[in-house]
């Protein structure tokens, strides 16, 4: 079981660094999108500070949200995602192998250019620890509850945006929880109230995600 | 057969960090007395949470800046807000200031916020709670969260 | 007894059924609604703070409890359809799901319009309102993920994914934007748990929610004949009703 | 081994076949025929468990199908399922590793050249014509010895009549070692079978 979900890991990771634009391209969308705020909102220190939390977020949530469809158009269209539902392997381990795949190449990414741009927002050091301690803990949901919202929208036509419609209100508690850990320390409260309830959530989604995923992609593939 | 164990343990997991979410020292804000303890931080702002003293409410004469006192019945401290003070806020009413400490002892608040409460009844049984709630207040105060 | 209900679980025994049903919960809704708007205005007191404003409860609350209630069923329907693969409970929850919307945006409006005279502004990010929001979403991506598949039977099995999905995450999405809210807004000390309600008004929002109950039996009894008559539109006794009628 | 009873499937609310009972022993050999749109590829979907059918049931060693019936199982549908990015050695090393089939090196190689496209072992799959896909994919089928049951969904299209040649022997043989093989087809090709059954399907 280990052993498929290694290989199919590999396999992911290998055809990603093959289509590198792939995954700059969400990276350098998650930059650009969070260095657009100051020249929208204005550059002034406090102002920024009290909004980092919530726009480097925002960004990492949208730039999930632009990454899922792919996670399995590729394979749907050219036929290994069916050769994977009949193989032996249990659809579980491919839909985690997948989600994880997905996290490694877009949530981690995300989590460690955060505090360069939280640098930006002149955000304090601790804060700066906060902010990546939040978003380590929330993007793989991102990767899990998204790769429902992608199984789900498998081959329907206008999936983009309806995908949107139909994860990110889903991602609303690790929004809450997420920058709320990062403003908490702001102002001086401890965030470990939430990044723990951040925790639970994405203790929840591992839960719910795979499940839906999986009941998903057999309905898409029936 | 794994998937359920998978479950249950995921399950367990989130109920335990829920928990632990609750019971850990959840600051909504520092009374007065906690000031007074020197528990709150000194160099960031934060927030203080109490009652308004009834009679504390002054208006400098700039108009602008008011001062006003922030009281658990145990503690109190003085606090200085320059800006519009919400329609909600009244003397012997909840109140919470988000600002910093400043040396002369005063808090100095950049944000003042005050919450009605969600009570509906006629008039007459208004007059009778605020007697009771008055009574009361003079007792004891306690934030939620309870903090240690 | 289950088996005498069974019968009526194919879409066209189910259709002369709810057909018959329409017309008694549209009249028991009509009524519980004027006994409802008559406490509401003539015989609820006045409120000791904010006067005659707070009556827009009659409206807010029960359309409140309704969004949310209907998304339960609608999840329940759509969770029975996809495990006992029975087509009537899929169309049965698309049948409820835009009277939840429309519910849902009521509170919304009536939460906002409420919102203006006593906390001063139309929108307010209140731990309700925001999170019968995100609700008024869900909604609408369980629509839209519904209406973007064209195979009916697809449609129902991932509207029922997803609606589950929702109905887990409704109670945590609310409590993050409680949590997050008594944050922002700034938690006031909060003193004694007094009597909330007057009796008089409690009845006037019982009569309105049982009022908006009868309604939604009936508006989704209706709703789904008519995707019944669409999806069946092939089959031989749609066809025999269409030529008698 | 393989039995269906009273098996129905519907697709888009039309019914397209019902009350189909199928049953397949070791070494024996099903032609699904009937022209397009008669349910050839959804019955085969539905025997691999990846369509539900509406009614009647799909049996493997008298259990209802699930996940050590695909231990036993090889599906290959009109698709070739092969990665453009990968090359031709790589997508049969993973399609055969996630089938958990012993994968040697040499073996691959062994498969390749057993449908003759041993030359284009390391070439990426994007620059393979459509028959050249379809030998890639079949190339499995050399691996596939240890799996008893064969789905083929019409594997001899596409392919010039050397390849064709190929795959029905390596089917001939996978049925003499005791294999079962359902497969649709619009060709008639000869391949050798102690137990040769052939059902139409009406549209």
């Amino acid at each position: 079981m280990l052993q498929a979900y290694a290989f199919i890991v590999r396999r992911e990771l290998r055809l990603a660094l093959r289509r590198k634009g792939d995954v700059l391209n969400v990276l350098v969308f998650f930059i650009v999108v969070a260095s657009l705020f100051p020249l929208g909102v204005g550059p002034e220190p406090g102002q920024l500070r009290a909004m980092a939390a919530g726009v480097v977020w925002i960004a990492a949530l949208l730039a999930a949200v632009l990454s899922l469809p792919r996670l399995f158009a590729a394979d749907h269209a050219d036929g290994t995602l069916e050769q994977m539902l009949v193989s032996p392997q249990p659809l579980l381990v491919i839909v985690l192998s997948k989600a994880s795949a997905h996290w490694l190449l877009t949530g981690l990414p995300l989590a460690l250019t955060a505090p360069l741009i939280g640098l930006q927002y002149d955000l304090p050091t601790d804060a700066l620890g906060v902010l990546l301690a939040s978003l380590l803990i929330g993007t793989p949901v991102l990767s899990l509850l998204g790769s429902a919202g992608a199984a789900l929208t498998l081959g329907v036509h206008g999936g983009g945006a309806l995908l949107g419609l139909l994860v990110l209100p889903l991602f609303v508690p690790v929004l809450v929880f997420g920058a709320g850990a990062v403003t908490s320390t702001l102002i001086g409260i401890n965030p470990s109230a939430h990044l723990s309830l951040l925790g639970a959530f994405l203790a929840v989604s591992s839960l719910i995600g795979p499940w839906a995923a999986c009941a998903a992609l057999r309905v898409a593939l029936d | 057969m794994l998937a359920i164990v998978a479950g249950v343990t995921l399950i367990a997991v989130a109920a335990a960090l829920v928990l632990n979410a609750f019971q850990g020292n959840v600051v909504f804000f520092f009374s007065p007395s906690q000031i007074a303890a020197k528990e709150a931080p000194l160099d960031r702002t934060f927030r203080v949470g109490g009652m308004v003293e009834s009679g504390s409410l002054k208006r400098r004469a700039d108009g602008l800046t008011v001062e006003f006192i922030v009281t658990d019945t145990a503690k109190s401290i003085p606090v200085v807000y320059t800006g519009i003070l919400p329609d909600l806020f009244k003397e012997g009413k909840g109140v919470v200031a988000q600002g910093k400490l400043g040396p002369d002892g005063a808090f100095h608040a950049s944000e003042v916020l005050a919450k009605h409460d969600e009570n509906y009844m006629p008039p007459e049984a208004a007059h009778a709670l605020s007697k009771a709630e008055a009574d009361k207040a003079a007792k004891s105060v306690v934030p939620p969260g309870g903090n240690r | 007894m289950a088996s005498r209900l069974l019968q009526f679980a194919t879409p066209q025994a189910f259709f002369p059924l709810a057909g018959k049903l329409v017309p008694w919960f549209s009249v028991l809704a009509g009524a519980l609604a004027l006994a409802g708007l008559y406490v509401a205005f003539l015989v609820a007191p006045t409120d000791h703070q904010q006067g005659e404003s707070y009556r827009i409860i009659f409206i807010h609350v029960p359309a409140a409890w309704m969004s949310m209630f209907l998304y339960v069923v609608m999840a329940g329907w759509a969770g029975l359809g996809l495990a006992l693969n029975t087509r009537l409970s899929g169309m049965m929850s698309s049948a409820i799901a835009p009277t939840g919307a429309m519910f849902t945006f009521v509170a919304l409006w009536s939460g906002a319009l409420w919102g203006r005279p006593t906390w001063g502004a139309y929108w307010v990010w209140d731990a309700r309102l925001t999170s019968e929001l995100v609700l008024l979403f869900l909604y609408l991506g369980f629509i839209a993920l519904k209406s973007a598949i064209p195979d009916p039977v697809r449609a129902d099995r991932a509207g029922a994914i997803l609606a589950l999905v929702g109905v887990v995450n409704v109670p945590i999405i609310y409590f993050s934007v409680q949590w997050w809210n008594t944050l922002h807004q700034g938690a006031s000390v909060s003193l004694t748990r007094a009597p909330s309600m007057a009796a008089a008004m409690l009845l006037g929002m019982l009569l309105m929610a049982l009022a908006a109950w009868m309604y939604s039996i009936a508006t989704a009894l209706s709703r789904v004949r008519s995707i019944i008559l669409e999806r069946e539109r092939d089959a031989e006794w749609v066809r025999m009703q269409r030529s008698a009628a | 081994m393989l039995e269906t009873t009273a098996l129905a499937c519907e697709r888009g609310g039309m019914r397209l076949f019902s009350d189909l009972g199928v049953a397949l022993q070791a070494g024996g050999l099903l032609r699904v025929r009937g022209n397009n749109g008669s349910g050839k590829t959804t019955l085969l979907r539905t025997l691999a468990g990846l369509t539900r059918p509406a009614a009647g049931s799909v049996r493997w060693r008298g259990e209802p199908i699930g996940d050590d019936f695909r231990r036993e199982m090889l599906f290959l549908g009109h698709a070739a399922a092969v990665k453009d990015e990968m090359t031709v050695s790589e997508n049969l090393e993973f399609s055969s590793r996630i089938s958990c089939l012993d994968v040697a090196e040499s073996k691959i190689r062994d498969a390749l050249e057993c449908l003759g496209i041993v030359r284009l072992a390391d070439l990426p799959a994007r620059y393979l014509s459509q028959g050249q896909r379809k030998r890639a994919a079949l190339a499995r089928l050399a691996l596939s010895a240890s799996v008893p049951l064969w789905l083929l969904d019409e594997p001899f299209s596409a392919l010039d009549d050397e390849a064709i040649a190929r795959v029905s022997a390596l089917c001939a043989a996978h049925l003499a070692a005791g294999g079962m093989v359902v497969l649709t087809s619009h060709q008639d090709i000869p391949i050798a079978a102690a137990d040769a059954r052939a059902i139409e399907m009406r549209g």
